[in-house]
């Protein structure tokens, strides 16, 4: 394996690393629950993708075969992530509108209204239609 | 050096694992512990891969990727309890 | 065709699953993964009831290569203001993005797009469907955000989900 | 491999394929697939009749499933003891069927069938395997089989009971794996005949743990035989249940005392070192108090199915109580014993079944009520059964009792022992006397509310009658049967063939 | 790591111990998913600790786990989950029977009027 | 062949009545009649050679290994007794059928009547002990049935319990004391064991084989003070008592006296206690007698009285009196059977039984008063009447005992005994029949019919006989059978009226004027004595046995509360006393050899993440949905343990089993409360905390003590080495599973099959009834997002069912080699159909499903078993596999084995009980909804 292959391995390993603890320490030290929650996408999308990409390289380098497996599991994380994120979101919106939650020092504060005559979904059930889903069909 | 690289990277994941355990019993507000929870899900998703790379095996590949496709789940279910109550309607 | 094949775009995409999680390119992954490609989407169609277009070409390769990018980059924007800025320095804001795009597998990839870039995350669409909330960790001007994510993801995907 | 040979398979085997089918025919088709069922059932009393003639030679038979050799695989090991369980399991599976169908309680909810025959299936599973993780597997077959049968029916009552049976008992198979763990982690091997071989090789520095080991399989076990303090949810469970149930789960306490039956003299028999016998100094006096409290709860009762439930447990607790010596002579007397109480615990909930139906809103509380179309049949099978239950001459629960009195009568704890069994007795006497002559004989007072019940066709009464019927042929045959308990007793304590005939040679390998 | 896995099973089993006790469905049903982790830990811990061994059978191998305790705690888990799933649900429609979830014998002030 | 004819011919008598219920009674009485006749001339048949000293003998071997034959033998003691049981019998049935009105059951009181009779020719035939007490035991419950005939009556079944509570426990004892007696004696055989008189005289336990055995006889026997049940059991019909009282029940017991005579008697002990109980009885019965009003209570404890007689007489243990005794018996068994019978036609014709409502029926039933006058005055004991001469027997006999070294001691007592027996005989006789006519109820009364005078004048005559010409009628009957009592050789015994003046004449004529006076004091002696406060035997008795009663009621409520937390209590309690057990063993050694494993830092924050999650999840068990998120936490940490441990088949199935079990939970919580009230105090806490502890301690050393032990040789080895060999796959666990240990594995899919099906059986009828309503009441305590169904999570799951799938199937096929298999396969699948519910509802996905989950568990379990069951085809083993590698154009190498189809049986039942169980469990209340209020009724 020759040196920069190595240190292209070290590195991405490392920096991975350091993203994923960059996300969990955003975690830690944002002021409130929507700036915490930028925290794991950081930590799926670089901090994964590149802990998979070292990997990726590292058993082509050692074994010398090329595992394709990382590129699935970040296939995977690329779909859900935003799916949990946007979840949760909307489950800080819904605490934050019926007041099971007060967050003085929220940077953002309330979200604006919607410029339509509906308000956003978490709110207002979305009336049967294309952009409603064929489940309230 | 690569070596190297893995134990600080361990250290760093772990360092990220107290950091969500952290957020996780602090809260305050159930979001947070949700967000604590789902990071969580993803940083044992790195612990996994490095353990693979320190054991030079693809054994734990399937694992890896059965996380990465169902861990999502409980996170979609506990924020959908708290939306709706019913997680299936 | 459409019978035999509900949704082509998904078929690939088994099918490369299957490779890479097959790990190999030999005829006989080919022929399974083929196998599994065109059988489970249509065992699966009745719960994929809507058929969107989606035209597979330049249009898509240069948003997903424009997308990677911009989640490298601004993974390390946000690194930044993670580390070294100060919470009361933090602009974080409420963007509303009002949508051009009006099928649901549409706004869904814009939204999740959104996500996946750092910095921001699309945190609901409005009852009907017009608009899209996003919130964003640190942006000086929300307008001018606004705009970005407009023209440089939404317009692209329109020409997409054609 | 013969087709004879194979035939080991078939209590396992067909109540698995008449589950399955009757759980397909059965919504449509609700009589082909209660046919199915009763067939399902007789074929595996015949296959379990067909390998007790087998193992009539004394000759000790192991099966090795998937064609692995012991201990490597599971083997199953036919004997004298564990074809003698599955014949008693058949017969009372016979029973029961019978008269689920002609009381229809098969339809009072959903899926009676199909767990019905899983049920059967655990238990075969549990007489005949010789793979101590399999026992565990095969406890979890009939435990969960018994949780869906136990809340057969439901309401309020059932349900509540339920929840304490089912946990206790989740809690039970946790210590089981723990005990399992320790086997295997000090042994390094899950084959009875091989735990029995590789116990006496256990380093001193062991014996602790061993005992440990042992110790808690007791606690498991007595935990299913319902031995005080662990019998808590016996009463509450087997009263709640619908009785036609509560009479298939007569052999459920008998289970746990099969499973000591079957473990004890063989691993932890005289060689076990610190582990030797370990259950004897506790399971003595938790014998006694478990006769003593059971049959105390058979005076006190109030309603035909709990005194039902109580005597059940006391009569687990006489035959723990004779075992506790564990010598052949004693063995052999809890094994008749165990048998005949089986099926007079069955009689008794049958026949309370039929007094619940016929009684309408009385049901079989101890109180007056008008008088009953059947109610002098239903006296006369209660008064049987409650002989039966009780251990009174004519029926054979008089011989198991004379035949554990003289089995014990060496013994050093003669005096409590022989109280013990006589004295519960005279309670039970006393008790049923009491409940009897209350349902069967007192009248309501004039205006009493006439009794609303549907009515009950004659088959109902057939299942009782036959479980007394077995009981008589147990008692007619008691000769024949005790010599077949002395002989298999014999054959559990001669470790050494059960060794030889499961790994080939007494030292294994 | 011995001491690890000793110690949390420790405490998996106190807390399993100790939520079993508490008088209501719900909590025991949380004790009882303790203790099986325990359990479940400890049938694995039986066939000893080793690292990075995984028992895929190569005939390269020397030194491997013993595979045959993670074939039991399989069995275990799938067993325990449908005791599980069983209890859970049981629990659920005996407190929709009664109105309470209490177990410890006593019954709640709403669950008499609720009696049909 | 004939004693076993004659046993079987009343119980067959028995069930001929029983089967022919629906007959009319004429044919049940002539069936019990010609049974019981049948019996008698069988039996005369074989008196002449029985007597003269040649006993038949039968056995039939039934239970050797309790040395328990069917042994039956006669001689002249047992053709004594059954010549009285089926004589009187005969009578009895006869005169039942005059005194039964048409409408009472006389089919059933005639069984039970045969099957009594059987009972005590049992008894008197058994020479096996043990089936003596089967014989004894019966006549308990027998007589059980027949007191309490007129089971309307709360004094029937009153004293037809207490007669067996009494009886029946003494039976029990009697049990005791014959083993015993067996054990010493070597055999149950009785020649055998009368034969054994020293060895058992001189055993040990001698006082307690006595003990045990005269519990058994005196109970029987209505001896004081266990003669209680004896009035009660008055509440019989008439021609019961009769039976009972006179020949049959009562006198079992002095039948067992007089039968182990040979091995019992004769010691210090036996005279002590038998003679002692029999005087006092003899006296206490007769006192009590003479100042009952009710008829059929002056014969009860006159029996009483009389069998003290008997007991006494054996207790004197010498030939002469054991000839007394016999003699005694059958005229008691004539006078007492007449008497019975007599006051039974007096309360038949006047509807009373009330001595003081009646009087002078001389006049008015000639006939009844001349029966029932001779059978009291053999009673009484006057001359020339039978019972003159056995009570002048028994005077002499009392004359030549010396007790407490008082010689005027018990000639004395005797003759008090027989003064008291005068004046309650005559009190019956004049009372009823001279002076004031009083007719109770009728105006008219008159003597019965044929049916009911016959047998009672029959026996009056017989009394009368036994008087004037004992010899020719009971004479050698008699002695011989006093032989067989006494073991000895016939005694030479002149049976006679007169025997000249002597100690026992003075007696007997001082008896019978103290006697007279008594009577004429009766007024006087009365109020004297009714102002004395007696104690109710039988309210003692039932209190005491109400007072045991409610005790046992208390103590059971108490012990068996419907807690749970007790019973799971005495488990863990149980499980941490046995721990101490095995950790008491000497020698035990905590810490093995093995070398322990570094931990890495990740592991020990792993380790820390793992603690925190469980200190929470016990700290803040509440608050359910938080304490949720913890579960999840830990079982994070499980999955990465196991994926650090090398077991990585264990993680995927952990982290596909937790998501599952997290929908599950939270499915249920929705429905349940989402923090309770805190039931347990601080007390009960610290207890359980400390309990906790102990039991999670003595694990965790358990499991220390086994890590760091060196493992020996496993069989796990041989799984390893044939893994790939033997079983087609490198994955050792999945191997293990789908072959080595394939039948754990059928059984482990069982179980969830199961558990689905009891699933579906809980909430498919959870919609109606109370259930239902209470689900449709059910008003969430959460405020609710009005989104039903968020568009990007829709949309994500409709591409993701495909691709999970195919992971699903990526994993099964890999798992015989690699880690994975066909459950983990199958929950990816559940899991990604329970996404679609999620996401979708579950209507949309529902309609949309294809395979119910029924037939997916009966198609896996059959896969399973039917792939098992191949192998049977080629002459192996259930569950035999077979693999091979196979090559096909295009699609190259590639590997089939038979374990993969068995592992397909696996994955279907898997998926059909998770998806049977979720999905019933998500849409219950949906369904509830949808269902007409049924008012609640279930
Ligand atoms: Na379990
Ligand atoms: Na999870």
């Amino acid at each position: 394996m020759s040196m920069a292959v190595e240190a292209l391995i070290a590195l991405l390993i490392l920096l991975g690393a350091a993203f994923v603890l960059i996300g969990s320490w955003g975690l830690v030290r944002l002021p409130s629950t929507m700036e915490r929650l930028h925290g794991p996408t950081k930590a799926t999308t670089l901090g994964l993708g590149a802990l998979l990409i070292g990997s990726m390289i590292f058993f082509q380098a050692r074994l010398g075969v090329w595992t394709a497996h990382e590129l699935l599991i970040c296939v995977f994380l690329f779909i859900t992530a935003p799916i949990s994120a946007n979840m949760i979101a909307k489950v800080h919106l819904h605490r934050l509108r019926t007041g099971a939650i007060v967050e003085p020092n929220s940077i953002a504060g309330d979200p604006p209204h919607p410029g339509g005559e509906d308000d956003w979904a978490t709110f207002e059930a979305p009336p049967p239609g294309p952009a409603a889903t064929a489940a309230d069909r | 050096m690569i070596g190297t690289a893995l134990h600080l990277a361990f250290a760093a994941v772990s360092l990220a694992l107290l950091c969500n355990c952290w957020r996780l019993m602090r809260g305050p507000a159930l979001g947070d512990r949700i967000v604590a929870l789902d990071t969580m899900v993803i940083n044992a998703i790195a612990i996994i891969i490095l353990i693979g790379m320190i054991g030079e095996t693809n054994a734990y590949f399937e694992a890896a990727l059965l996380m990465a496709m169902v861990g999502f789940v409980s996170t979609i279910a506990y924020c959908k309890f708290v939306l709706r109550g019913d997680i299936v309607e | 065709m459409r019978k035999l094949l509900p949704h082509p775009g998904l078929s690939a995409l088994l099918l490369v699953i299957w490779l890479l999680m097959a790990n190999t390119l030999s005829v006989g992954a080919l022929v399974l993964g083929a196998v599994f490609a065109v059988v489970l989407p249509r065992f699966t169609a009745p719960f994929w009831p809507d058929r969107p277009k989606v035209r597979f070409g330049r249009d898509l390769l240069v948003y997903t290569a424009i997308v990677l990018f911009d989640i490298v980059v601004a993974n390390f924007q946000v690194a930044a203001v993670i580390l070294f800025r100060r919470n009361r320095d933090l602009r974080a804001r409420w963007l509303v993005i009002p949508l051009e795009l009006d099928t649901p597998e549409a706004i869904t990839v814009l939204a999740g797009t959104i996500s996946l870039t750092p910095g921001t995350v699309s945190s609901d669409v409005s009852a009907d469907g017009r608009f899209l909330l996003v919130h964003a960790l640190d942006v000086p001007d929300p307008e001018a955000e606004i705009a970005r994510i407009k023209q440089r993801y939404e317009a692209r995907l329109q020409r997409v989900f054609a | 491999m013969t087709l004879a040979d194979q035939l080991v398979i078939a209590p396992v085997v067909l109540p698995a394929i008449t589950a399955a089918v009757t759980l397909l025919v059965m919504r449509r088709r609700r009589h082909l697939g209660a046919g199915v069922s009763l067939i399902g059932c007789i074929l595996s009393l015949l296959a379990g009749i067909a390998l007790f003639a087998q193992a009539a030679d004394g000759v000790i038979r192991t099966y090795p499933l998937g064609n692995w050799p012991a201990p490597f695989g599971i083997v199953l090991v036919l004997d004298r003891l564990s074809t003698a369980m599955l014949v008693l399991a058949g017969v009372l599976g016979v029973i029961v069927m019978i008269h689920a169908l002609a009381t229809g309680a098969d339809r009072r909810g959903w899926h009676f069938h199909p767990l019905f025959q899983f049920q059967l299936l655990g238990l075969n599973g549990a007489f005949l395997t010789g793979d101590l993780f399999n026992l565990f597997v095969f406890f979890e077959v009939l435990l969960i089989a018994s949780y869906g049968l136990m809340l057969h029916g439901q309401g309020a009552a059932r349900l509540k009971a339920g929840v304490a049976y089912v946990i206790v008992n989740i809690v039970g198979s946790a210590l089981f794996l723990i005990a399992l763990g320790l086997l295997y982690g000090l042994t390094g091997t899950l084959n009875m005949a091989d735990l029995a071989r590789r116990v006496t090789e256990v380093p001193p520095g062991d014996a602790g743990l061993m005992r440990a080991a042992g110790l808690l399989l007791t606690v498991v076990f007595a935990l299913k035989a319902a031995a005080v303090p662990l019998h808590l949810w016996l009463p509450r469970t087997y009263s709640a249940t619908m009785p036609v149930v509560a009479a298939l789960f007569a052999i459920m306490t008998k289970v746990g005392v099969y499973a000591l039956i079957r473990v004890v003299p063989l691993i932890f028999g005289a060689g076990a070192g610190a582990a030797a016998w370990v259950p004897s100094p506790w399971l003595f006096p938790a014998a006694l108090l478990t006769a003593a409290l059971g049959f105390a709860g058979v005076l006190a009762a109030r309603g035909l199915r709990e005194q039902a439930a109580f005597a059940v447990m006391g009569s687990t607790g006489t035959v723990m109580l004779v075992l506790s010596d564990w010598t052949p002579v004693t063995t052999a007397a809890a094994i008749y014993y165990l048998m005949h109480s089986t099926f007079a615990g069955a009689a008794l909930f049958l026949v309370a079944d039929v007094t619940l139906r016929l009684r309408g809103q009385y049901g079989e509380a101890a109180v007056a009520a008008p008088r009953f179309a059947g109610q002098q049949a239903t006296g006369f099978l209660f008064l049987a059964a409650a002989i039966a239950a009780a251990g009174l001459p004519p029926l054979s629960g008089f011989i198991g009792k004379l035949l554990m009195l003289r089995a014990t009568a060496d013994m050093p704890a003669q005096a409590a022992i022989w109280a013990t069994i006589l004295v519960t007795t005279l309670l039970a006497v006393i008790g049923f006397a009491r409940t009897g002559s209350t349902i069967f004989w007192k009248a309501a007072a004039p205006g009493a509310a006439a009794i609303t019940a549907a009515p009950l066709s004659r088959a109902a009464f057939l299942g009782p009658a036959l479980a007394i019927a077995a009981l008589v042929a147990l008692t007619i045959a008691a000769g024949t049967a005790s010599g077949w308990a002395v002989a298999a007793a014999d054959q559990l304590f001669d470790t050494q063939a059960y060794i030889t005939a499961t790994l080939g040679s007494a030292d294994g390998r | 790591m011995e001491f690890l896995v000793a110690t949390a099973i420790a405490a998996l089993v106190a807390g399993g111990v100790y939520l079993s006790l508490r008088g209501r469905t719900f909590q025991v049903v949380l004790g009882l998913t303790l203790l099986s982790y325990a359990v479940n830990l400890f049938l694995f811990a039986v066939g000893r600790l080793i690292v990075n061994r995984p028992p895929l059978y190569d005939k390269a191998v020397a030194e491997h786990t013993d595979p045959l305790p993670q074939a039991l705690v399989l069995t275990a888990i799938v067993i325990t989950f449908g005791m599980t799933a069983l209890v859970v649900i049981l629990s659920l429609r005996s407190f929709l029977e009664s109105g309470s979830d209490q177990v410890d014998g006593r019954i709640e002030p709403d669950e008499i009027e609720d009696q049909p | 062949m004939t004693l076993l004819v004659l046993l079987a011919l009343p119980f067959a008598a028995a069930v001929a009545i029983g089967l022919l219920a629906r007959f009319p009674r004429s044919v049940h009485v002539a069936i019990a009649a010609s049974a019981s006749a049948t019996g008698l001339a069988l039996l005369l048949s074989r008196a002449q050679e029985v007597l003269a000293g040649a006993p038949i003998a039968v056995q039939v071997p039934w239970v050797p290994a309790l040395g328990l034959d069917v042994s039956l033998w006669l001689d002249p003691l047992g053709l004594l007794f059954a010549g009285l049981i089926l004589g009187i019998g005969l009578l009895v049935v006869i005169y039942a059928q005059g005194y039964l009105a048409r409408a009472e059951a006389t089919g059933r009181f005639l069984s039970f009547l045969m099957l009594f009779q059987g009972a005590m020719i049992g008894i008197a035939l058994s020479s096996n002990l043990l089936l003596l007490l089967i014989f004894w035991e019966l006549t308990s419950l027998s007589s059980f049935l027949l007191i309490g005939f007129w089971r309307d009556r709360a004094d029937a079944r009153q004293g037809a319990r207490m007669a067996l509570a009494v009886t029946g426990g003494g039976g029990l004892a009697l049990i005791a004391g014959v083993l015993l007696l067996g054990q010493v004696a070597g055999s149950y055989e009785l020649p055998a064991v009368l034969a054994q008189r020293e060895l058992v005289q001189q055993s040990p336990l001698y006082p307690a084989i006595l003990t045990l055995i005269l519990l058994g006889a005196f109970t029987k026997s209505a001896q004081f003070p266990f003669h209680f049940w004896l009035p009660h059991a008055m509440a019989a019909p008439t021609p019961v008592s009769a039976y009972l009282h006179s020949a049959t029940m009562v006198k079992a017991g002095v039948f067992l006296l007089a039968r182990l005579w040979p091995v019992l008697a004769g010691t210090d002990l036996w005279f002590a206690l038998v003679a002692t109980t029999g005087l006092v009885t003899l006296i206490f019965g007769a006192s009590v007698a003479l100042f009952r009003d009710d008829l059929k209570a002056i014969l009860a404890y006159s029996t009483i009285s009389q069998l003290g007689l008997m007991v006494m007489l054996l207790g004197f243990a010498t030939p002469a009196a054991a000839v007394a005794a016999i003699f005694h018996i059958l005229n008691h068994a004539a006078f007492k059977a007449a008497l019975f019978m007599n006051a039974g036609i007096v309360d038949h014709e006047t509807g009373t039984r009330d001595i003081r409502r009646l009087g002078g029926l001389a006049r008015l039933m000639p006939l009844t008063a001349i029966g029932g006058t001779l059978a009291a005055a053999a009673m009484a004991g006057l001359p020339p009447l039978g019972g003159f001469i056995s009570k002048e027997m028994m005077l002499e006999q009392s004359a030549h005992t010396v007790a407490l070294e008082q010689p005027w001691l018990v000639p004395a007592l005797a003759a008090i005994g027989a003064a008291l027996s005068v004046a309650y005989s005559l009190r019956y006789a004049i009372g009823l029949y001279v002076g004031r006519t009083r007719t109770g109820d009728v105006p008219a009364p008159h003597d019965p019919g044929a049916l009911m005078l016959g047998p009672s004048s029959l026996l009056a005559v017989l009394a009368l006989a036994l008087g004037l010409l004992p010899m020719a009628i009971a004479g050698p009957l008699v002695i011989e059978a006093a032989a067989a009592v006494t073991g000895g050789a016939s005694m030479k015994v002149d049976l006679a009226l007169w025997h000249g003046v002597n100690v026992a004449l003075a007696l007997s004529i001082g008896a019978v004027l103290v006697g007279a006076l008594l009577l004429s004091g009766y007024p006087l002696l009365e109020r004297r004595v009714r102002a004395w406060k007696t104690p109710d035997a039988k309210r003692l008795f039932e209190h005491g046995l109400e007072a045991l009663v409610a005790a046992a009621r208390r103590m059971t409520l108490t012990i068996h509360a419907p807690s749970l937390q007790r019973a799971l209590l005495m488990v863990f309690a149980v499980a941490a006393l046995f721990a101490v057990d095995g950790a008491g063993v000497a020698g035990t050694i905590v810490t093995g050899d093995r070398a322990t494993t570094p931990a890495s830092m990740t592991a020990i924050i792993a380790w820390l993440l793992l603690l925190v999650a469980t200190l929470a999840v016990v700290l803040m068990h509440r608050q359910r949905f938080l304490v949720l998120i913890f579960i999840s936490v830990i079982g994070l940490v499980m999955a990465l343990a196991f994926i650090h441990l090398s077991a990585p088949d264990l993680a995927l199935t952990q982290i596909a089993v937790e998501v599952v079990t997290i929908l599950l939970l939270l499915l249920a919580l929705h429905l349940m409360p989402k923090t309770p009230r805190l039931l347990s105090g601080r007390g009960r806490r610290v207890r359980d905390g400390l309990l906790g502890l102990f039991v999670g301690g003595a694990a965790g050393v358990g499991a220390w003590a086994i890590m760091t032990r060196v493992q020996g040789d496993t069989i796990s080895a041989f799984h390893w080495a044939n893994s790939y060999a033997g079983g087609g796959g490198t994955n050792v666990v999945n191997v293990t599973l789908v072959d080595f240990r394939a039948f754990d594995t059928l059984g482990e899919i069982i179980v969830l099959g199961i558990a689905g099906l009891a699933i579906f059986a809980l909430l498919e009828p959870a919609v109606r009834g109370v259930a239902g309503r209470r689900l449709r009441a059910w008003r969430s305590d959460m405020p609710h997002s009005p989104e039903r169904h968020p568009v990007m999570f829709v949309m994500v799951t409709r591409l993701l069912l495909p691709i999970a799938l195919l992971v699903g199937i990526y994993i099964f096929l890999r798992g015989h080699n690699q880690p994975g298999g066909g459950f983990v396969a199958a929950l990816v699948f559940a899991i990604a159909i329970l996404l679609q519910y999620l996401a979708s509802g579950f209507d949309w996905t529902d309609e949309r499903r294809k395979i119910g989950e029924h037939p997916l568990i009966a198609f896996g379990v059959l896969i399973a078993v039917a792939t098992g069951l191949g192998s049977l085809a080629f002459g192996a083993p259930f569950l035999s596999s077979s693999f091979g590698y196979f090559h096909l154009p295009l699609i190259g190498e590639f590997e089939l084995a038979t374990a993969m189809l068995f592992d397909t049986g696996v994955a279907c039942v898997v998926l059909g009980a998770v998806t049977m169980a979720l999905a019933q469990l998500s849409h219950v209340a949906q369904r509830a909804a949808r269902q007409p209020d049924d008012g609640g009724a279930a």
